[in-house]
């Protein structure tokens, strides 16, 4: 069988095996074993076979489509020919009219790369989780949360409810990754958001954790709200959820191709309208070859032209007039006006809003800007958590969405993601330098990457974006386990406390450090380095392209890119140092500190092992993550978007241009410079302390109070939102007890009276006539009890008086008629 | 007959009367013929096992005269009913067994169509017919109000009832194998050389003879079944309080039985009226020779059946002094778990011989006789069409 | 008409099997033992199957009448076989009768008294 | 012309056996003597059949009353058996009241019975079609076909009963005038099946209810023991 058969099958069998093992811990967790150990084999055992099927779906890809490079582009650069996806659906769900609801996959390079990284993370984290779990295994004494009389709370171990849900958690995130449209991406979306609220809570006693899912989920409502709106504004107007094309049987049963949402937005080729050469009074339709570029689609135009529309049906829909002609007639004339109209700028509006909406999602999903606030206090939950969830995938599903939507986006909306990116990034950063809590500082790491990613595909950087969505999986998710080794290890999360843990623990240690390498982007200018050397470097490229396309304001994104990664490798050596070097702070936490066991180190030095070869190519076949991703660039997007209709001189220049000598290596140097600048600010306020840190919050405290309050936003947030809230809820509940509730109480009054009466009545005469029946019926009863007299012969004597009855009535009353002679 | 008395102008009820009673004369003195020659048999043949000469003196040499004189010595006897008797039962009791006995022989043909009413249902009704015999000892067993009789009673009912099931089977076998319960075509078919007979029609048949015998010998109670008269335990079993006639007619009721039983065999198994070697058509003494001749053949076949007959009283009588008695359970025993599964497993078999093939065990083309299973109707067809020899066509027709 | 010379017909049959059934059922009705009632049960049983047989006869038919032909002595062959069906059931339970009760007497049995 | 019908005759003679001893079954009061009377009555009744040429079914009501009857008979002797002959007596009224019953239920029965003129007998020119019923059953040469189709119907009753059990009709065959037609005649095989299950079925419960029981210490117990072989034993 082909690939295009087989890849969707191994895939969906990869996808629905952790829902299996779900469904498996949900009916029989506790049973498996004691506590239910086993469920964690069960949900990794489900997860380590998805990933084996995933690379071999990869597998199966490479064998067809291997991703040669190709000289495209005057300057001789070379890069790989995209690939057409396999897109297709299983099921059709529903059907209203032109609604179709399926369950559908749509599958590139991309969804198999991010098949492979998530199954992988995921079985590490898996087995990471082994050890990290174990005291669920028995009962938990949470000194968190307290009860009413002080005491800490005693509660059984939860172990295979966390596996459970972290099997639901694969399975919606696969599925999210393998959707064919947006409904389902949508659902799975909500799904993953499910997953997240139930780990972020899953130490519920304590008031924090349960606020704190409480608030994720919230915040994520904002978002999923904009992304309705765009998934509406699309389906409204192209009348289809489905990404790529898809083929349904239309009435007369056969089967008719019709075109996804990416080829409605970019058509391989579009209708022109113009005035004939021969006489000025005819216009002509050409079809002229479009080259897969932005624009609008017809069912926009068409949905934005409703006047010009209806005009057009008035004027033919005269009286004794043959309606079918005049429907012929405005279908034509409806035609031969939308390429005018398009170009009028009808329905633009649309687009942008679409991708607005979408992008909203987006930065709900993935905590951007306005809405990163639920992220950080998300690290609430079981460090595992925070490493799967809110490091490697699901935050990252809302990059990895606005690079699925990239071809819809409109180059001002790629501008406004470019912007939120930006903002996201620095503040984040800035907020990462002086919190406390390790999970904290790799929280706002993750929020400022996620950033760096949403500016690159912001500024046209596709490949940059997800590269960096990748190589950050990696080492961000290896952080996170190592920081979850360290806060096993020492049972708090306070980095003060820690200090000189490397001697304790080396495995974490080393990791640990390659992950701040990776994540700060070490490695040899033009030559080599880690993943996020790379990935970075690209990042960077992209953004300095962008200043250089764009002069003037375009340089900005450039140069605070350049600061968040100075930061980035600041705080993040920070964060090594205080934890691992220097000497013990606090020799109670030393005391108690250990290397973790094998299976939490274990995944850390696959993690490592990644962190540092993930955006590697293999030296012959230059294969790897970026010629792969190459493959899966939407079409018509290589040569960047330019020319908006709103912002005309905005260009997103075309990504394989910032690979050129000049501007890569440009990028490259000055990328490193920075990391490097704070790499040496680092080493000299924590590991050699030469500097000291207190001062230099004294000298900027106005800055440092800021960032340690996190820009305030949380108190903004109260202050806008919550405290109205509250405000109009209390006045609501107010009405509700004066009000309602008065009505409420006098209608029940009136009720009650009312069934008084009732009761009376039913007393006085339904029950005596009951009684009088029964009473009947019971004398009757008795008067009859004679006959029965159990004497059978008796009743042989009633049979045969019976019999001679029955004779005399049919001679009296029965005739021939009444048996039909 | 009654057309005869009516040519010599006797208003034809008398005629018809007449002739009805010199038939039932004919059948009664055959009936009672063969119970008298069977206590003539007895009495020698026992007297020859035991060493003994038997009767000798009465009626010339061989003591022939034997049976009548102990008759007449009956008779003479007093006529005693017991005190604590149901008199009017009492009374009937012999008499139904007899009658019953005596019914059966109006259904026995003794020649090709030599019968007194040819039913088509004849086996049936034989073997119906005679199980009312046993009808006349439970009440004789009952009515006589002691206990001996009542065990008696009580034993013949147990045996009687639980052998007639082998019994019907093995007739069931031939019926299958005839196609027809008419006794006279069942005889007819069997018509030619000793072979044709059924018992040696296939090995079943055979075994299933074997069966017949036993459960003939024990529903007619003789020895070693003759657990409703065992002398040496109850006194004399049902018979204990009678005596003179009464006691005659039982007794002339059993021997007629064994006779009846015995025939029933012979035309089932043994050819009936057809010798072992066909005489007879040989000389073509046969109906379509001319009356005379038939006459004769018929005549030849009856000596013939009645000779068979008798070699099985012979047998009878020589297994009474030669076999013990058995106990009840034992009886039963070998009524329901010997008789009863191997003659029903003999029909399976005979079904399936007869299906594959139906030729017999010799399988020569017999004469017009072929009984031609497995299509009964068919079979019917040639049979009925067989017993009329040819008068009087009938409408058969067979499915097809 | 004198019966001696006029062929039977339908009727006579069904006279006598009108006396059997009434007699079954007096019987059934004055018999306090339980196999007298039995006994009662065979005599309308056998009233019946007469009815049937004499209607499915062709003797006693005007010829060109057609009646039930071979169906009456079917049934009538149904209603014998599921006569002693019924006369064995019947008996098993007097035994059982006899066993609860020490007795035959239907009268005894008056545990159903209202 | 006056002939004496001698099949009217022996109709007349059975059934008065029939009816005068089914009286007598009503009447006598022992058990026994009861169970005589019955067998006489359907031994006539079997010849009544055989009038009405079904002589399969004579034989075989003789040979399965005969049976039953006797097994009853048994069994009364065996039930009854507190002193050899106990009669139990009816009251007076109850008589009445059954004999009314019975009255009037015969009297409707009757004009029923009679109520149907072409019931009450052939007509006169066919009575050849009636053979004597006296000992010449074959059927003399020269009748009219319809009577040999009669004799057809009658004479090889048993077959045609053996063929209608195995669902094949050979009467109506045989007044089916069209082929095409014959293929839809009901025979009666499958109620030869269900009774033959329900014979076996029936065996088998009068078995169990028969079975043997344990009488209680006290036999006016209601109740008694159960079945010591039953797998719970009971205190002994």
């Amino acid at each position: 069988m082909d690939i295009n058969s087989i890849i969707p099958l191994l895939l969906a069998l990869a996808w629905l095996l952790p829902l299996g093992s779900f469904a498996l811990i949900l009916l029989f967790g506790p049973r498996m074993g004691r506590a239910g150990r086993y469920s964690a084999y069960l949900a990794t055992g489900a997860i380590v076979v998805s990933c084996v099927l995933s690379f071999a779906a990869l597998g199966f890809w490479l064998t067809e489509h291997f991703p040669h490079a190709v000289a495209h582009g005057a300057h001789g650069h070379e890069s790989v020919a995209a690939v057409q996806p396999i897109s297709g659906e299983w099921y059709t769900l529903a059907e209203f009219g032109r609604l179709r609801l399926t369950i559908g996959y749509y599958i590139d390079a991309l969804t198999l790369a991010m098949f492979c990284m998530v199954t992988l993370v995921g079985s590490c984290i898996h087995v990471y989780s082994f050890g990290y779990m174990r005291e669920e295994l028995s009962d938990v004494t949470d000194p968190l949360a307290p009860l009413a009389n002080g005491q800490p709370l005693r509660r059984p171990g939860r172990y295979c409810r966390f596996f459970q849900y972290f099997s639901l958690f694969c399975f919606s995130m696969l599925g999210l990754v393998i959707a064919g449209n947006v409904a389902m991406v949508f659902v799975f979306w909500e799904l993953v958001g499910i997953c997240s609220y139930l780990l972020i809570g899953f130490y519920h006693e304590r008031r924090s954790a349960s606020n704190a899912g409480n608030k994720a989920f919230i915040v994520n409502r904002v978002g999923d709200f904009g992304m309705i709106i765009g998934m509406m504004a699309i389906w409204s107007t192209l009348g289809t959820f489905s990404f790529g094309d898809y083929s349904i049987r239309n009435s007369d049963g056969k089967m008719q191709t019709r075109p996804g949402i990416f080829s409605q937005v970019r058509p391989a080729r579009i209708e022109v309208c113009e005035t004939d050469k021969q006489d000025a009074s005819h216009r002509v339709i050409f079809t002229v070859e479009n080259d897969h570029q932005l624009c609008v689609p017809d069912g926009m135009v068409q949905s934005s032209a409703q006047n010009e529309i209806r005009k057009i049906d008035e004027y033919y829909h005269m009286p004794n007039d043959d309606p079918r002609w005049a429907q012929l007639n405005v279908l034509v004339t409806t035609t031969m006006a939308v390429p005018d109209w398009r170009a009028q700028g009808y329905g633009y509006w649309l687009l942008v809003v679409a991708g607005l909406g979408i992008f909203c999602g987006c930065v709900g999903k993935s905590a951007q800007f306005p809405l990163h606030v639920w992220l950080p206090d998300a690290m609430e939950g079981p460090t595992p958590v925070s490493a799967l969830i809110h490091a490697a995938t699901m935050v990252a599903a809302g990059v990895y969405l606005v690079g699925r939507f990239f071809p819809v986006f409109t180059p001002e909306v790629l501008l406004v993601i470019a912007v939120v990116g930006c903002i996201t990034l620095f503040l984040a950063a800035t907020i990462a330098i002086t919190a406390t809590d390790i999970k904290r500082v790799l929280a706002y790491s993750t929020v400022s990457q996620l950033g760096f990613m949403m500016l690159a595909l912001g500024l046209g950087g596709w490949l940059a974006g997800m590269l960096h969505l990748f190589t950050h999986a990696c080492f961000k998710s290896l952080l996170f386990l190592c920081s979850g080794s360290v806060i096993h290890a020492c049972g708090t999360n306070e980095m003060p406390e820690m200090g000189g843990l490397r001697r304790k623990m080396p495995i974490t240690a080393i990791t640990m450090l390659i992950g701040c390498l990776a994540i700060a982007g070490a490695g040899i200018p033009t030559l080599i380095g880690l993943s996020g050397f790379h990935s970075k470097d690209y990042i960077m490229a992209q953004g300095l392209l962008f200043g250089t396309a764009n002069p003037g304001f375009g340089s900005i994104f450039f140069y605070v890119a350049l600061i968040g990664a100075g930061m980035t490798s600041f705080y993040m050596f920070r964060m090594w140092y205080m934890t691992f070097a220097g000497s013990p702070r606090d020799e109670h936490v030393y005391g108690h500190a250990h290397e973790s066991p094998l299976s939490m180190t274990g995944p850390l030095m696959v993690l490592a092992i990644l962190a540092v070869v993930a955006a590697w190519n293999l030296p012959i076949y230059k294969l790897g993550l970026e010629p792969l991703l190459e493959q899966a660039r939407p079409v018509g997007t290589a040569e960047g978007v330019a020319g908006g209709m709103l912002l005309p001189n905005v260009t997103m220049p075309a990504e394989h241009l910032a690979h050129e000598h000049s501007n890569a290596v440009k990028a490259e140097w000055s990328a490193f410079a920075v990391a490097l600048l704070g790499f040496l600010l680092a080493t000299a306020f924590y590991g050699l302390r030469k500097l000291d840190p207190a001062d230099a919050r004294r000298t900027f405290s106005p800055l440092y109070k800021l960032f340690l309050h996190k820009w305030w936003f949380d108190e903004l947030y109260a202050l806008l939102l919550i405290r109205p809230v509250l405000w109009i809820s209390a006045l609501v509940e107010a009405i509700d007890k004066r009000v309602i509730d008065w009505l409420a109480d006098n209608s029940a009054r009136s009720v009650a009276a009312i069934a008084r009466l009732d009761d009376w009545i039913d007393r006085i005469f339904v029950d005596n006539t009951v009684n009088l029946l029964a009473r009947w019926t019971y004398a009757t009863g008795v008067s009859l009890r004679r006959i029965q007299t159990g004497n059978i012969r008796q009743y042989v004597m009633w049979l045969g008086a019976g019999l001679v009855g029955l004779f005399v009535l049919m001679s009296l009353y029965w005739n021939y008629a009444m048996a039909g002679g | 007959m009654a057309e005869l008395l009516i040519s010599i102008s006797i208003p034809d009820w008398l005629a018809h009367t007449i002739a009805a009673l010199v038939q039932c004369g004919l059948l009664l003195a055959i009936a009672l013929c063969s119970a008298a020659v069977g206590i003539w048999l007895e009495r020698k043949v026992s007297a020859r096992i035991q060493d003994r000469l038997g009767p000798t003196r009465v009626g010339g040499k061989f003591g022939w005269l034997q049976p009548p004189a102990d008759g007449l010595k009956l008779i003479c006897k007093e006529d005693i009913i017991p005190a604590a008797a149901d008199h009017i039962l009492f009374r009937i009791a012999p008499y139904v067994c007899f009658c019953a006995t005596f019914c059966v022989f109006l259904a026995l043909p003794f020649a090709n169509g030599w019968v007194a009413v040819e039913l088509n249902a004849g086996a049936f009704f034989l073997l119906a017919v005679a199980g009312l015999e046993i009808f006349g000892v439970i009440l004789g067993g009952y009515a006589s109000g002691s206990k001996w009789s009542l065990y008696g009673a009580m034993r013949e009912a147990a045996q009687v009832v639980s052998y007639e099931i082998p019994l019907g089977l093995c007739v069931v076998v031939v019926v299958i194998l005839t196609g027809t319960m008419n006794l006279v075509e069942i005889g007819n078919q069997q018509a030619g050389w000793f072979f044709n007979w059924h018992i040696f029609h296939d090995p079943f048949t055979f075994v299933v003879f074997w069966v017949y015998v036993t459960c003939a010998v024990a529903s007619s109670n003789r020895a070693p079944f003759d657990l409703p008269e065992a002398e040496s335990e109850l006194v004399a079993g049902f018979l204990t309080e009678y005596s003179g006639f009464r006691w005659v007619f039982f007794f002339m009721g059993e021997y007629a039985s064994m006779f009846v039983v015995s025939g029933l065999g012979a035309l089932l198994f043994l050819g009936g009226w057809n010798g072992p070697i066909p005489i007879a058509s040989l000389l073509g003494l046969t109906p379509d020779g001319g009356d005379v001749f038939g006459w004769i053949g018929n005549l030849l076949g009856m000596c013939n059946f009645i000779a068979k007959a008798f070699a099985g009283m012979t047998f009878m009588i020589w297994l009474r002094w030669t076999l013990p008695r058995l106990r009840i359970d034992q009886v039963i025993t070998t009524c329901l778990k010997y008789c009863v599964p191997i003659v029903s497993a003999m029909l399976a078999g005979v079904m399936l011989w007869s299906f594959f093939l139906p030729g017999g065990l010799i399988l020569h083309v017999r004469s017009r006789y072929v009984a031609q299973p497995p299509s009964a109707v068919q079979s019917r067809a040639e049979s009925s069409i067989t017993a009329e020899g040819g008068c009087a066509t009938r409408n058969t027709m067979d499915i097809r | 008409m004198n019966i001696f010379t006029e062929p039977v017909g339908l009727s006579h049959f069904l006279v006598v099997g009108a006396v059997l059934f009434v007699c079954g059922i007096i019987c059934m009705a004055t018999k306090r033992n339980v196999l007298g009632v039995l006994m009662g049960i065979e005599l309308v049983l056998n009233g019946a199957n007469l009815n049937f047989v004499a209607f499915g006869s062709s003797v006693l038919r005007p010829p060109g009448t057609d009646g039930i032909g071979m169906d009456g002595q079917m049934i009538a062959l149904f209603v014998i076989v599921l006569a002693a069906a019924e006369a064995a059931v019947a008996l098993a339970i007097a035994l059982s009768y006899y066993h609860a009760h020490a007795t035959v007497d239907v009268d005894r049995g008056v545990e159903l008294r209202g | 012309m006056d002939a004496i019908n001698w099949h009217s005759c022996f109709f007349l003679l059975f059934a008065a056996i029939a009816c005068g001893f089914a009286v007598a079954v009503v009447v006598v009061g022992d058990i026994v003597r009861m169970a005589c009377c019955l067998v006489v009555s359907l031994a006539a009744v079997a010849g009544l059949f055989f009038l009405a040429e079904a002589e399969f079914l004579g034989a075989a009501q003789l040979m399965v009353y005969v049976g039953g009857t006797m097994v009853l008979l048994i069994f009364g002797v065996m039930l009854t058996a507190r002193g050899p002959f106990v009669s139990m007596k009816t009251g007076g009224g109850q008589w009445v009241l059954a004999i009314v019953i019975g009255v009037a239920l015969f009297a409707v029965l009757l004009q029923a019975a009679t109520s149907t003129s072409a019931w009450n007998g052939p007509k006169a020119n066919d009575q050849a079609a009636v053979p004597a019923a006296n000992n010449s059953p074959l059927p003399q040469a020269g009748e009219g076909p319809g009577v040999r189709a009669v004799e057809g119907d009658s004479q090889d009753a048993a077959g045609q009963l053996g063929l209608g059990l195995l669902g094949v009709r050979e009467d109506r065959l045989r007044r089916q005038d069209k082929p095409v037609l014959l293929g839809g005649m009901s025979g009666y095989l499958l109620v030869f099946e269900i009774i033959s299950v329900h014979l076996v079925v029936v065996l088998v419960g009068a078995a169990y209810l028969a079975r043997a029981r344990r009488r209680g210490r006290n036999p006016e117990s209601r109740s008694p023991l159960p079945d010591p072989r039953s797998p719970k034993p009971e205190s002994p």
